[in-house]
């Protein structure tokens, strides 16, 4: 944890006078994208986590993200990728280690997943506003839909453990329930758990106790049911977003969602927001 | 290649820079920078001035997203110019980018000449801004022509705003033009300090899924590598029709591409979408232009190089 | 992806095509590739019609080399239009393109109103012909304006050549233009059968070791996947701004991108720099076009797609 | 050699009634680009040859060429290649295997040195006319420089031997020179064999013996000399160029060289050409 810097900061620069739209902070990045050497790749059914070394970095929040990148970037469909793409940090272990998910889903995620052992990353970060910890001593609440999971392994480390809910379309993407400890597992064909959406064990759940603080991150028709199920039980909910990012760190203005506030850069406002601030958690062009 | 090569002070309308490259508007936001990467932006600030992303008289929130596209070696953007608009940005954020270690340049936008005469005139008094860059690359909105595509149109704004300041006035030129260099000539003849270009070229995407528009713009800007043959042909040909300084931007990824335009008559080079890739790619370029420009035996018009 | 769906006849201004995919001009020499891929490139002939390179009046040595540069996801390429002339075109070429298992394309062009008139003249007379294609990217050596880029000198050449021939005139837009729109409309107005578009974007390149321009002609066009969105952009616009079927081009390099520019508002899709990297990948493209309409249920204007 | 078809054709389509412009000969390429599994790379000093299986592929003549590349082409240096490499067929073995000669000086040589056995390189080809055979009893001679050498292996296999001369820049190129049998071999720096130029090696034979035809690839400025030393003998000389190409069969019109008859493509009517063709072997825009 040496080279850490924790810095809370208001949104002074463009929303001055405003509380923040996350009780999240953020830890300082270094100022220049360098190179983490891939550790480790391993496969959790059809994901890929890739483990790196970053010793020049500082040690991130859960919720934070990085803009991830290879060498020989391009090349790929359609002459692609050419930005790097986002990936919320998986795991932050001893030594400058950090874990990434990945799903192959086009070809910037389908380069990374290429990785091997010995080859580089290429980063910035960490990058956006983090989790904030549960209030009024509510318990964590974690729910996540395929590879939204990957903040909340995190969060649940920095917690200390939480319960967690996690949804998937089908049993090789269940595989990743792994990365986190003593998962309820849901699947939309019922080949693994639940049969059905993660939202109905959430369902169950706040019926049970509402007394939660909801940590989410998932496919925008699942963080909306999670918004509006907690808001019929005024249950606080940070829902972990995403949008298309060119640059990750507020130079583009490309990754706005609306809030009830107006757009945010959810780049630097984000992507932990508070269910609150939200009139809905669709965002446009969001989700494959 | 020496990486380490002195980096050489440029000078434009009178502006001391520190070496030649600088950003294009709104492709850096130094003030979200600062927030993400603290007090390293300002030690190892990647430009040698900044210029502001385009401020209008009205708050303007931008476009629907989604807002980018990627393209091969490109991007789409239709950001819509969202701003505070010029009031907020005077009280709020001149006072902070003044505590830049570089000189500021604002880029303005008017959808009328009297829009344009106000932002002039409000940031004319302001000693924290060096200089001014126009964006011409809206339509007007009286005449319904593209202010940037039409000589006629920036003289006349140019006659109206020239003698409202002693700062420089650069005017941002659009590359969507049949020719630039016409429009160039009219902005110099009328005043202009110097001339910057390229602004993104008119582009578009479809969702794969619906096959509707992707962008919530409908249309976009193209910028990045992709159009870097085009801007070094524009900034080649306006470099033969005028004489005052250019500032040349489109696609600049390395030193190389950096050389290229001052060959082709740059004074300054403006670095954008790659700044995206690497926040510090500024820096990166500067350096990697100096070591060019010491190691080449290359000259322009047998002079040595600005650079 | 069905990889065999069939290809859907489709029609241009009267012309059967067995499929909506046909080559750009000068980015597929049908008797050079003879020669290469002997009578392969005729059984299996890629595009569902022939566009020839352009022909002028006088024969044409072309640009001095270098004449091509490699830019990201594209090409830069200053030919300068080298051509046998239309006497040896009509006696040498036309008979052995008249073999090809497709319609032919002929594209022209003249620097004259004059050298227009004849060029459409005698291809008019011509049987082996199924429709012409007039590029009007060059100066006007008269007026000095480029035609294609200006309204009015596409009026008054169509005016002159329409009534000269019953065949289809395709007229081929330059991309280098202010208001692309307008041009079409002018074009539709005065009796054009299509529009095609776009061709090759303005660009230019240095010789990184000397840093003088790279190419023989000093600019070139650029082509390729870099220019995909501006022609999607281009096509859109003129789509909306006329009812004559478009001949839509610029970066495809598979069936997406085709499909991309049939929902713009195409109606048939060309391919250019593509086939320099595969010369079947006119085959490829209109299979994997076939396989996009069968399995998708996206139609545009509620009307089923044309591919 | 089995579904090899030879053709002879006059440059019937743009240059009737003119004599050809090689006394070489083409055979058909197949009519599309086609992956050839990489069956071995090996290192010559400063050199990589890719060997590799072309079963759908007929024998190409000595002196044609291919167009390469790879998957993942893209994404190197300048967000480059893109279009396709043209390369000389070093070798043609038995059972469809070719050999390619490639130096790294760019994106796209780079991108192919980096292939390694099992993965595919992409070809169009057999391009272009080959090698003619040595009139009146003359004896061939080659005379290579850098990769130039290239064309010149194979043209010694299917001569059944010849005299070869070969120059190169240093020691770790002149390692290209166990390529050929028994060739002489000179370096710029004299580190390997003759210290000099190749064509004192050439002018030395020629003083020797004028009567012999000589084959020769490499480096505008060699070439040039090659073709001067030649025409002051009368010995003719077959000279394979190099031009900056998009295509390789015709398409593009890009790769044209002057010649006493005007511009040539020399994807279609070369690479090798008649010197006594050229008004100078050095062509704008090639060579590093
Ligand atoms: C803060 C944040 C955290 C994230 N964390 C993770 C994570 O931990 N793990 C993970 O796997 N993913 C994560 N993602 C999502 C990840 O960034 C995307 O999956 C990735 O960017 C996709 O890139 P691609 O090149 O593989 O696919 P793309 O081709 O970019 O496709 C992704 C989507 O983009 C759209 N699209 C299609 N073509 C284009 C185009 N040409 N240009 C732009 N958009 C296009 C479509 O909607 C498509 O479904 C995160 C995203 C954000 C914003
Ligand atoms: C018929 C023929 C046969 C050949 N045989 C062989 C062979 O057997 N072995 C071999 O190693 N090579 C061979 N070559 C040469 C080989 O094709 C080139 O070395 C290769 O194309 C270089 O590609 P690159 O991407 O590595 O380098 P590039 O970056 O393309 O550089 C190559 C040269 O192109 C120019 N250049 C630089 N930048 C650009 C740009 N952006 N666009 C266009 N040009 C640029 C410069 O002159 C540079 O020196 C042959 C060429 C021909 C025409
Ligand atoms: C996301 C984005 C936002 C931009 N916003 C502005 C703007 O507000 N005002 C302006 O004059 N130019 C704007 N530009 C244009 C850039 O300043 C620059 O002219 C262009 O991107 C070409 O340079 P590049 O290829 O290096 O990005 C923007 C470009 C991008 C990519
Ligand atoms: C090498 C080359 C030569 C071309 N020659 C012509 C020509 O002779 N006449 C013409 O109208 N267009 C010509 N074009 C333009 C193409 O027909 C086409 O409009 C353009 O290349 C865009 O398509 P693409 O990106 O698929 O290549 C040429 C393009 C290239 C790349
Ligand atoms: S991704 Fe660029 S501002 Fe958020
Ligand atoms: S390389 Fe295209 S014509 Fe020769």
């Amino acid at each position: 944890m040496s080279a850490e810097q924790r810095v809370r900061r208001p949104l002074s620069a463009d929303s001055p006078a405003r509380r923040p739209l996350s009780a999240g902070s953020r830890v300082l990045a270094p100022f220049s994208r360098r190179a983490a050497r891939v550790l480790e790749r391993r496969v959790y059914g059809a994901y890929v986590v890739l483990r790196c070394a970053d010793p020049d970095g500082p040690r991130p929040r859960a919720g934070q993200f990085y803009m991830l990148a290879a060498r020989r970037w391009g090349g790929g469909d359609g002459e692609r990728p050419f930005l790097p793409r986002a990936f919320s940090v998986l795991r932050s272990g001893a030594d400058h280690e950090r874990a990434f998910l990945i799903e192959d889903v086009g070809p910037g995620t389908h380069r990374l997943c290429e990785l091997q052992a010995g080859e580089d990353l290429l980063l910035v970060g960490p990058l956006g506003l983090g989790f904030g910890a549960p209030e009024d001593a509510r318990r964590p609440l974690l729910v996540g839909g395929g590879v939204g999971i990957a903040p909340l392994a995190i969060w649940q480390d920095e917690l200390g453990g939480a319960s967690a809910l996690v949804g998937f379309r089908d049993a090789p993407r269940a595989e990743g329930a792994r990365l986190l400890a003593d998962a309820r597992v849901a699947t939309d064909d019922g080949s693994v758990g639940h049969r059905g959406l993660v939202t109905d064990l959430l369902r169950e759940e706040l019926d049970g106790d509402a007394h939660a603080t909801v940590y989410a991150c998932g496919p925008p028709a699942m963080l909306e049911s999670v918004r509006v199920l907690c808001a019929a039980r005024e249950t606080p909910a940070q829902l972990a977003l995403e949008s298309g990012m060119a640059c990750g760190f507020g130079a583009c203005f490309g990754c706005v969602v609306p809030t009830r506030r107006g757009y945010i850069r959810l780049c630097v406002d984000g992507p932990v927001v508070d269910a609150a601030e939200l009139e809905t958690a669709m965002v446009a062009g969001m989700g494959h | 290649m020496n990486a380490h090569a002195a980096a050489t002070p440029t000078e434009l309308s009178g502006i001391e820079l520190a070496h030649p490259i600088i950003n294009g508007s709104g492709t850096f936001d130094a003030i979200a920078a600062r927030r993400v990467f603290g007090d390293a932006l300002i030690g190892q600030f990647p430009f040698a001035a900044f210029v502001s992303k385009t401020v209008t008289v009205a708050p303007r929130e931008g476009n629907p997203p989604p807002r980018l596209w990627e393209t091969p070696g490109g991007l789409i953007n239709s950001i819509g110019l969202p701003n505070k608009g010029l009031r907020r940005y005077l009280a709020e954020d001149l006072p902070e980018l003044a505590a830049l270690p570089v000189p500021l340049i604002v880029n303005v936008m008017g959808f009328t000449g009297d829009e344009v005469v106000e932002l002039v005139s409000a940031f004319s008094v302001r000693d924290e801004v060096a200089a001014l860059e126009l964006n011409v690359s809206c339509p007007n909105v009286e005449t319904g022509l593209v202010m940037g595509a039409d000589p006629g149109e920036v003289t006349a704004l140019l006659r109206r705003v020239r003698p409202l300041t002693e700062k420089p006035l650069i005017v941002k030129l659009t590359p969507n033009a049949t020719d630039v260099v016409a429009v160039a000539r009219a902005a110099q003849d009328a005043g202009a300090s110097a001339v910057s270009l390229i602004n993104t070229i008119r582009g578009m995407a479809l969702d794969p899924r619906t096959g509707h528009p992707w962008l919530g713009g409908t249309t976009g800007g193209v910028s990045g590598p992709a159009v870097r043959a085009v801007a070094l042909a524009q900034v080649h040909a306006v470099a033969r029709g005028v004489g005052i300084p250019i500032v040349a931007m489109g696609g600049v990824q390395n030193g190389r591409d950096a050389l290229d335009l001052i060959m082709a008559g740059a004074t300054v080079v403006a670095v954008g979408t790659e700044s995206f890739r690497d926040p510090a790619a500024g820096t990166r370029i500067s350096r990697e232009l100096a070591a060019l420009c010491e190691n080449s035996s290359i000259s322009r018009h047998g002079t040595p190089l600005n650079c």
